[in-house]
């Protein structure tokens, strides 16, 4: 079964917020390297939070992003807040009248999702940040849905872009962002937005496949 | 590292209640939890002043709150910008309906903030427009002047602002004295040891003893480059080095000096520096009209100074001549 | 420790030039490189406010030189009483002819200098009296209260006692004025990090990380218990519960506040602490008139706070509301 | 020989700012236990400005000592700018107008000085003070003369007094100055002005003794 329903799918979110809770330490250490060493703490507040209101709630998929992505942009601020706020916003958006979550679905989730993130923020793949993890990852997802593999193998491909674009910001001088104004002395360190993006695009993906089994 | 709080997390929280209740004849709270005001705000027929940024610098930014200074101020996390919300807010709280000057320091969460900030005010009615503080010339090469950092210079942004619009002129004046106080204010900063955020609860960044990192970041972004420690004299004379040709500053200028420690500098220490600052100034021919030196914009318990130096016209000296009744910068 | 300094054996005296052109607006440089005095000393018809102490304590003891505040000051090494000399100096600069109150703190050096200016300022037909702060609960007990040190508290005496001269009153008035001031004042501190002297080079007493010690004295003098580190809250209540019962203050009291920084503790964590003691205060009915929160007497960069409560009535109520224009102490 | 000339004798004060001098960290280190710390800084500034001043300068030893008493006094804050300005003052105005020191004659600049030390400071023997090394000095000096002793014998006994009495204060409990306000926690450590007092008399006993030869 290559898709699953948007009301049993509320379990993604929680997935989403027990990973980050999981790597707080480890993304604030990415952070301190180039950074100023909070971005584990920025998403853990938003996450836990989302997690608060969401606790007893009875929520589908659609509803738990919404409320995640809103209290990212109303409750977090750094760039943590507008820029995953906009990213879970838009993938909410573009599934909440949907009651069958399908490749289809999800495509245009994670491409309104990546959009609204260059909208807002400015930047593009290549400049050390988040899009060095989800731009790969949207695109290696819609290329294998063009060379037909199904929902399940295209997150797999997914997961694996998603995988090779944070590694690549080790390479990577820091074009946005506070590390952007050390040239040079940002390379040789990953990206900590990058990190926090390949862990929940992993996490998405995986969430999803196992409500496929 | 001792720490004084309580529960790390809520560090913000609990300063800003007790920010509140000690200086409640100057700042009141807003509905929002993240937002100050002045007490009289809005001021009527008053263009309002708002700021907002990461916390962790006190001063800046709640302490400028005041007469004739900033009408509502945004507070963020620890070196984290407020959310979208809390600057709207801050407009909200500050807006008389002579519009908004919101003057802000350049980095990314802020510029998103703020931006998102301004189209949900824009769709209420009130009239926002923007100054971003790019003062530290250690930021960005001079041909990059958009990517330099906002520091201590916006305390003088602030102050420009704040008592233009307080003179009555109107959202675009006000705007106008506030970019043209950024545009001829630069700064430096050095730094002689790292901070801890309490949530984090080791120093994200080091300065090893013995070393100064000249052109850091207030919050620890590192900067051009690593010296063994100088005296303070050097350190006026490099950080000088740095400011002066940059604008630049010619003999005849009169200057405004604002020269700050980080935190844990002690004050002793920001005299001695400022003695060979007004020194090497004067040796140039550059007058000093008015000199700040104190901890107007640190962060945490870092320790090093930054040097600011702002070249007057007759409309800026106006409005640094005027008084201010705020935490941060009170004037007679 | 990255000390941002020249020779570490002439830290005061590069000190004292920078503040003086940092602050010229205010203060002056006298014949003795040690004294500064108040622009305008000695003030015609007043009487004169002298001060004085040892180095290492900004904005105390120079940065209470001002209008309304004290007239000369005499600046000792770091930690080290001035001569009997400077007290002198800072006597002559001081007095217009209507005498001099010498406000100051209870330590062997001070007093024995102190004593010895008196002596010469008397056969050159100077009268001076004094008062000696003895506020600091922490450093003896109540049944000798000529023993304890004073602290912070000097902040609100020197208020009081600038205040009343300034009103007009004669030496007697303004003597007991201060008198009073330091005798409805109690302070406690906490220190959580030691500091350094410049030219001694390494922390001269040592804080364990992980622990606090109560009743620390402002150079690092041993308090009255080590104990493990409490949270900001816990901090408060037991400064309080030192505090309260001394004077011992009761509900329906009004009273000023003075939470001071010791030099490196983030002023955030400053505020963290007065939230609670506000609290707390609140629930004994005592009301807090006035708040004065911030680095008012540090000592270098050591960590910790003093907290300092004065129990008002209406003749230190009118002294407290009186503008000032000092350094360290500015009111509209 | 059991005198000296009064002219021939600068060399005395020469010889305690190199004792103080030499012993700068030291006196430091014994004040950082239970004072400030700065105990060797305050003397070593008050006696190195002396030694400037008498650099290249002809002096006997009462004019030297007069300098270094009002160096004290009017250059060195803290307790001993007054307390020792006193103490040498004192001495130097016992023999300004003695031509040869005898025994006699040091006799009175002991008393006289610490007489002028009690009369400022208000202290006593058994305080942890100056006092407990300067006293018991003092008392064995007089106490040797009286016994038929010769100055140098009794220097001596001045210097073993001395040295005992600042032993002493390691058992005492501190009753003025800053370490007064410690109680208990003052026992147990050697007081720091006990400490210079002890070795300033040492070398005054060095420096007589040896111009006796
Ligand atoms: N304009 C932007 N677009 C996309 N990602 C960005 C942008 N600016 C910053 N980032 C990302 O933000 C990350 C830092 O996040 P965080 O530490 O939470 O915020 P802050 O930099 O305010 O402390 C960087 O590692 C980078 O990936
Ligand atoms: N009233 C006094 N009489 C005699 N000696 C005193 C008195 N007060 C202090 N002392 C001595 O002063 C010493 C400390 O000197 P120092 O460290 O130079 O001054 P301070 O205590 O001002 O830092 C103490 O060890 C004690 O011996
Ligand atoms: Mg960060
Ligand atoms: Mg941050
Ligand atoms: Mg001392
Ligand atoms: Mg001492």
């Amino acid at each position: 079964m290559m898709n699953f329903k948007n009301s049993e799918a509320g379990s993604v979110v929680l997935g989403l917020i027990k990973t980050i809770q999981d790597n707080k330490d480890f993304l604030s250490e990415v952070d301190g390297k180039i950074g100023d060493g909070d971005h584990g703490i920025n998403m853990n507040k938003g996450f836990t939070m989302t997690g608060e209101k969401l606790a007893g709630k009875e929520f589908n998929m659609s509803e738990g992003l919404s409320i995640l992505g809103a209290t990212l942009l109303e409750d977090i601020g750094g760039s943590m807040g507008p820029l995953y706020g906009v990213f879970f916003d838009e993938m909410s958006m573009a599934c909440e009248d949907k009651e069958e979550i399908d490749a289809d679905v999800f495509k245009d989730m994670i491409c309104n999702a990546v959009d609204g993130v260059m909208d807002i923020g400015g930047a593009k793949p290549g400049d050390k940040c988040l899009l060095d993890a989800m731009v790969p990852a949207r695109d290696a997802f819609c290329a294998a849905l063009e060379a037909g593999k199904d929902f399940s193998a295209a997150l797999d491909d997914l997961k694996v872009a998603a995988k090779e674009g944070w590694q690549s910001t080790e390479g990577m001088i820091a074009k946005i962002g506070r590390a952007s104004r050390l040239g040079e002395r940002s390379r040789g360190v990953l990206d900590a937005g990058a990190t926090s993006s390949y862990l929940m695009l992993t996490s998405l993906a995986d969430s999803m496949q196992a409500l496929m089994k | 590292m001792n720490r004084i709080v309580n529960d790390p997390n809520y560090v913000v929280e609990d300063m800003l209640k007790g920010f509140v209740k000690a200086n409640s004849d100057i700042v009141a709270a807003t509905e929002n939890s993240r937002v100050l005001k002045y007490v009289n705000a809005p001021v009527e027929g008053k263009v309002g002043i708002v700021t907002g940024g990461g916390s962790g610098h006190k001063p800046a930014f709640i302490g400028y709150i005041g007469k004739n200074m900033c009408d509502a101020v945004a507070a963020g996390e620890i070196f984290s910008s407020p959310t979208a919300k809390a600057f709207l807010d801050a407009m909200r709280a500050a807006d008389s309906g002579k519009g908004v000057a919101c003057l802000y320091g350049n980095y990314a969460g802020d510029n998103m903030n703020v931006k998102m900030a301004v189209r949900s005010a824009k769709k209420e009615g009130i009239t926002v427009k923007t100054v971003v503080a790019n003062d530290d010339c250690a930021s960005a090469p001079k041909t990059e002047l958009e990517k330099r950092r906002g520091v201590a210079g916006e305390v003088l942004m602030w102050k420009v602002g704040g008592a233009k619009a307080s003179m009555g002129a109107d959202l675009d004046e006000v705007i106008a004295a506030a970019q043209k106080a950024i545009d001829n204010t630069r700064s430096v900063g050095i730094g002689t040891a790292p901070c801890t955020i309490p949530a984090v609860g080791h120093p994200n960044f080091t300065i090893e003893d013995g070393t100064m990192e000249v052109g850091i970041g207030h919050h620890g972004e590192p900067g051009i480059k690593v010296e063994p420690i100088k005296t303070a004299d050097e350190m006026a004379v490099e950080m000088l080095d740095i400011i002066l040709p940059d604008l630049p500053f010619a003999s005849g200028d009169e200057v405004v000096v604002l020269l700050s420690g980080l935190g844990a500098t002690p004050v002793m220490e920001q005299y001695i520096v400022y003695n060979k600052v007004e020194e090497v100034l004067a040796e140039k021919g550059i007058k000093v009209y008015k000199a700040y030196v104190g901890n107007y914009f640190t962060s945490l318990e870092m320790m090093g100074v930054t040097l600011t130096v702002m070249k007057l016209d007759d409309e800026l000296k106006e409005c640094i001549d005027m008084p201010a009744d705020s935490v941060g910068l009170k004037q007679l």
